[in-house]
């Protein structure tokens, strides 16, 4: 039972969209359109589904979902393991990610690194970066480990960790560093942007697969058109935005929210021309790292992985 | 008030008093704690943030109850004459208890979050799933206890039965069945506990509402004292549904109050 | 109903090695006879009657019930086994009716039997307790309702009669008499007692200690219907006599010290 | 040890209503007297001595052992149940020297004792045998052995030879008063048996239906030590006749159906 | 051989042999089933390639099979142990029943992964947390059956000893225990079956080594067959464990098969 097939009893057509995470402000664009009614004026009813600990990765690939919230670190290394998902946009331009500490810490370059502990997910493609931040930094590692003590946290958050045993993490700048923020815990961040071009990949996308794309090209269009409208107006009103994020979302703490969308309004288009588009070169060169790293066991093609066809102009 | 009134009050404050005075101890203990080592509100938050928070949130932890309380009824439903009926089965063939036992173990083997993408591949994001869940959750207490409890009936009972001419249906619903309900209610009391817990983290494979929704949500905005009210509910929830099973049990099984009695001096 | 047992043997295992309790018995219960089995304790007596009844097989030999072979069936004796076995979770008259269910009867029949019956059996004001607070005696009277109600032809009785005082086990007896001659049921009977043997049995098998040997097979001379007043008669003591001499011989060579 | 029982009253409850099985019992057991207690089925008797042992406690009255009251407490009996009560997981060894295990009475002491009794129970063979596998007259012995092991003065006896055979019941009546006359235990007993009651006794308790009463005490004119002899002279023959008639008067007005 | 071993041969194969043909079967179906329907090997991967990848990723899997079977190890004997004495005391004093049983349901309702930050917190990434998060899933199931199996003893056997003078100590340890040893071993076999698992899930609260790790790795990368690997090692552990656990009862409770047997026709 694809949902794709299905329509609702105004006859218009109904899509799922599956998250990557809680909703959060990476997703505020999403809320706005259906709030607004982007979606019903391109005929679409969308359902945005949460998952909790699932990846929406395998369930767009596998055509249970026609869409999702994934990133490029991962469309890449699903698509080597042959999962047919596609990028079709990015929400934000930049890489907002980097490593974090407390100040106290002194933790203010890749080379303070070394004899401190990391507290990660326990994913390999960490492992790599912090070997190639090192490196670029100027030292010499032949496995990371040995200089610096890399700890799985978990389920455990970034606050807790560094309570105890964690000296820096790898945090979303636009999530946690605003609760860091609001706490007024004072923290370093190293932007992975800032240290090689390369790392400033695309993180989130917004995913769909290759049977959508070669059946129903048009439900993608009036999708991302309605999306891309959505993200616009959170950039223009960045409060209204949080409100209808915090409506949709009554769980989430308001005053993070508010101030997350705050900051995180001006990165979802940045310096680029327009929303949501992605350039051939960042993924091309992402990709090289990551199978240069053997993130990968098969080298993909880079151009099949992403599209900007679907985008607006 | 009569005396015998006051005697069945008496009796219920025996009953209700010590659970009661422990947990105040404990919450007593656990504020005072609180308050004075002053852990931050965000890690481990008192008893009376919580409260608070619990009141404030209380229609939105309302709207969430429902749909993961109907998760856990129906999956526990399920769960328990899944068990009993495979328990039943593997009573009256031991070819099929040898055959499924391995596999019995091997369903509780499976992390779910591992092989969510396959679930809601098969099952899709609806109430079937979380149903599934929690009865693949529920069964399993109550197959290896009623097993046990029907294989353990006494067999010079069977043996009068076999004398009669009765078949092994006869002898299963005469002498083990009986036999196994209090092995049975043990098993319902521990499948009992999961089932609440079993719907919410069912919820974590794909919800827009639910218990289990309401507690990620609140985690990953770091809201400590959500986390507990979402706790809170789930536990008075499992307690509610393990007393309801004790009592079941006590009326299912009226000739084991008729001697247990000591002496009442 | 006619059962005959053929050269049954049967040996079990214990821990201190074989224990033959079985060694080549040869018995019968003709059609509508009463027959009692009488020999020391431990010596195989209950075992035949759950060779009979089915419940176990023999090593060796067969059990033949008008003629055709049925060892290691069930379901053709009303058994009335040595332990009681009410089941706990039944009322006395849920107890009662448990071999007529068993069988396929109507329960509301059933019911309506035994409740005739209580109070035959001294438990009319007992029949919606749990047996488990019944005396010992009223436990073995409802286990022989349950035997009664179930309504075979023929009844295998272990020890009927054991726990009950003489006037409540003569009464008993005398119901059993009263409805074997009315019914004409086929009756085996285990006892330990001379005069009960002798008072309601037209054959008495006598055997010796373990292993079970059929030591011999005394007939009873006495007219049907029985009375009381018989017991004191001559043809009864002589038969009593002849009893108590045949099971108390074995006294120098068997005392229960060197059974084995 | 001397044992008395004042005023006892006891009533249960069940479904039919209230059912007063003690109604005023005055019973008193001398130091080294043996007293029989003789009555019909379900009047009361267990009850009795499950008020003696403490298990149970009187609605109304006390019971003093050598003047000291202990209603209601436990541990001075050597009591052997009407049921075996063996338990399954032990073997017959371990299930003798059970009372003498909880009294604290060294094990390897106990298992001596034990052993050295088998032989006269016939359960030589069985020692390492779990009571699943005993005939029923063999787990009453068992549980016999289990109150001698236990070995306190004063021993309750409830139908203690109701499942064995005419001349093991002997054997193990004349064991019975070897051993009391030789240690001087204080020894109640509850029987059906009239012949037993007078051969064992030097007092008999005779109880009314329920609600239990005490109707009779005999007293037995028969000369200690006791030998088989006496059974057929005239004063065990008159003790006998009395205790018949005694027991059969109630015939008219209480058949078991009418009891309650 | 021996017409003995012979026959014991083929009690064995009569053992093993319906589970055994009946997994084939269920595998059979599987493998087929992937290959007929051509489902993406990202998302079920075949039972051969699971097996490839098993025997090529053998050395990874042991690696991370010690650490997980020393916490499942250390975690179910503190919690059988923690277990056992919750139902023992519980069983002698009825106070303390009232007052804990609340509480350790109360125990089972609290989702491990909400309270991540505060068990991390308190015991680090160490050792402990895992064998504390097994402990506290298993030892619950012992409660149950063991409270219930302990109460439910013969009541007449009870009396018995109380005419002896027991105490209640001496009640507890000559016919409550024994008693209950057959409803321990339920308890025990449905914690054996949580105990791996739950030691893989408190992995997943931070752990450099484990199947956990190893789980979360594969599912990361979507490596199916990784996945699949990592279920069949958790499968094959706890196998194991309820097995041994079912063989310990046997020799345990040896006067159950006395009698429980049919006549052999
Ligand atoms: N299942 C069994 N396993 C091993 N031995 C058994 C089993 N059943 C009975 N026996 C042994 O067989 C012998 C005969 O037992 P049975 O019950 O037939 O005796 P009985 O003549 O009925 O004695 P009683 O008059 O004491 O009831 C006994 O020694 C008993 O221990
Ligand atoms: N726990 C109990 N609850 C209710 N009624 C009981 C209980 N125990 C005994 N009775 C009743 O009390 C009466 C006397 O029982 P008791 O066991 O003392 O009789 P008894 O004289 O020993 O009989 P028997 O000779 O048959 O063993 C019986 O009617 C029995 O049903
Ligand atoms: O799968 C879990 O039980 O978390
Ligand atoms: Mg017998
Ligand atoms: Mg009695």
């Amino acid at each position: 039972r694809p949902s794709d097939d299905n329509t609702s009893s105004e006859g218009k057509k109904k899509v799922t969209i599956m998250l990557d995470w809680l909703p959060n402000t990476n997703h505020t664009g999403l809320y706005v359109a259906q709030n607004k009614g982007y979606f019903a004026e391109e005929g679409l009813e969308v359902e945005i589904v949460t998952p909790g600990e699932t990846s929406a990765n395998e369930l767009v690939g596998a055509g249970k979902a026609p869409f999702g919230i994934s990133s490029q670190e991962y469309v890449t290394q699903a698509r080597a393991q042959g999962v047919p998902v596609v990028s079709v946009a990015a929400v934000l331009q930049h890489n907002t990610s980097g490593f974090a500490a407390p100040k106290e810490k002194k933790i203010r370059s890749p080379k303070d690194f070394v004899g401190k502990t990391y507290g990660g997910w326990g994913t390999p493609i960490e492992n790599a970066f912090i070997q190639t931040v090192l490196e670029l930094d100027g030292v010499k590692t032949k496995n990371v480990e040995d200089k610096v003590r890399i700890v799985n946290i978990g389920q455990a958050d970034f606050f807790t960790a560094i309570k105890r045993d964690i000296d820096f993490s790898w945090i979303y700048y636009g999530w946690t560093g605003i609760e860091a923020e609001l706490r007024k815990v004072s923290l370093d961040v190293i932007y992975l942007k800032d240290l090689d071009p390369v790392l400033d990949f695309y993180t989130p996308t917004i995913i769909t697969n290759e049977e959508m794309i070669r059946k129903d090209p048009d439900t993608i269009k009036k999708f991302l058109s309605a999306v891309k409208k959505g993200y616009e107006f959170a950039i223009d009103h960045p409060k209204e935005a949080a409100d209808i994020l915090i409506e949709a979302v009554p769980e989430s703490d308001p005053e993070l929210v508010r101030k997350s969308q705050q900051w995180i309004s001006k990165q979802y288009r940045a310096d680029a021309p327009s929303w949501g588009v992605q350039k051939e070169e960042v993924w091309v060169g992402f990709t090289d790292w990551m199978w240069k790293h053997k993130l990968i066991e098969k080298k993909i093609d880079p151009s099949k992985a992403f599209t900007n066809e679907y985008l607006p102009q | 008030m009569t005396g015998l009134q006051i005697r069945q009050w008496q009796k219920h404050l025996r009953t209700v008093g010590p659970p009661v005075s422990i947990l105040l101890f404990l919450l007593a203990l656990w504020e005072g704690g609180v308050r004075l080592t002053g852990v931050e509100k965000w890690l481990l938050p008192a008893p009376s943030d919580i409260l608070r928070t619990l009141a404030a949130d209380m229609p939105l932890v309302l709207r969430h109850t429902g749909p993961t309380l109907k998760e856990a009824a129906l999956g526990f439903a399920a769960g328990i004459a899944a068990g009993w009926l495979l328990a039943m089965v593997m009573e009256l063939s031991p070819w099929l208890k040898r055959a499924l036992y391995p596999l019995l173990v091997g369903t509780q083997t499976v992390p779910i979050i591992a092989v969510a993408p396959l679930f809601i591949l098969w099952f899709g994001y609806d109430l079937l799933p979380k149903v599934l869940i929690v009865a693949l959750v529920t069964f399993f207490p109550v197959v290896v206890s009623t097993a046990d409890g029907l294989r353990s009936a006494d067999p010079d009972m069977v043996r009068l039965l076999r004398s009669m001419g009765a078949n092994s249906w006869q002898i299963f619903r005469m002498v083990r069945f009986p036999h196994a309900l209090p092995a049975f209610f043990s098993g319902m009391k521990i499948a009992a506990t999961y089932s609440v817990l079993g719907a919410v983290i069912a919820e974590w494979l794909g919800a827009n509402v639910g218990l289990g929704v309401f507690l990620v949500r609140a985690q990953h905005s770091f809201a400590a004292d959500r986390v507990f009210v979402a706790i809170l509910a789930i536990t008075f929830w499992t307690w509610l549904l393990f007393f309801l099973i004790r009592l079941l049990e006590r009326m299912a099984v009226p000739w084991k109050q008729s001697r247990d009695k000591e002496p009442s001096k | 109903m006619k059962v005959r047992l053929r050269e049954i043997h049967k040996t079990y295992r214990i821990p201190a090695g074989n224990l033959p309790v079985l060694q080549g018995i040869d018995l019968e219960i003709r059609s509508g006879e009463f027959v009692s089995l009488i020999g020391p304790s431990g010596c195989g007596k209950s075992t035949i009657f759950n060779i009979l009844s089915g419940l176990e097989v023999p090593d060796r030999g067969s059990v033949a019930l008008d003629g055709k072979e049925v060892t290691g069936r069930t379901g053709h004796v009303s058994y009335m086994m040595q332990k009681d076995c009410l089941l706990p979770w039944r009322t006395v008259l849920d107890n009662a009716i448990l071999g007529a269910e068993v069988r396929g009867l109507s329960r509301r029949k059933a019911r309506e039997k035994a409740r005739e019956l209580l109070p035959v059996f001294g438990l009319t004001d007992f029949a919606d307790e749990y047996p488990s607070r019944l005396s010992g005696g009223m436990r073995q009277r409802a286990a022989l309702l349950r035997t009664a109600v179930t309504g075979r032809d023929l009844w295998l009785l272990d020890e009927p009669f054991g726990s009950l005082d003489a006037l409540t086990r003569e009464q008993m007896q005398d119901w059993l008499l009263g409805i074997r001659d009315r019914f004409g049921h086929t009756i085996g009977m285990i006892t330990h007692s001379i005069d009960e043997a002798i008072y309601l049995s037209d054959r008495i098998y006598v055997f010796t200690p373990r292993p079970a040997r059929v030591k011999e097979i005394l007939t009873v001379d006495l007219p049907r219907p029985r009375s009381r007043r018989m017991v004191t008669q001559e043809p009864f003591l002589r038969c009593k006599e002849r009893l108590w001499r045949l099971l108390h011989e074995e006294e120098a060579a068997d005392n229960p010290g060197t059974q084995l």
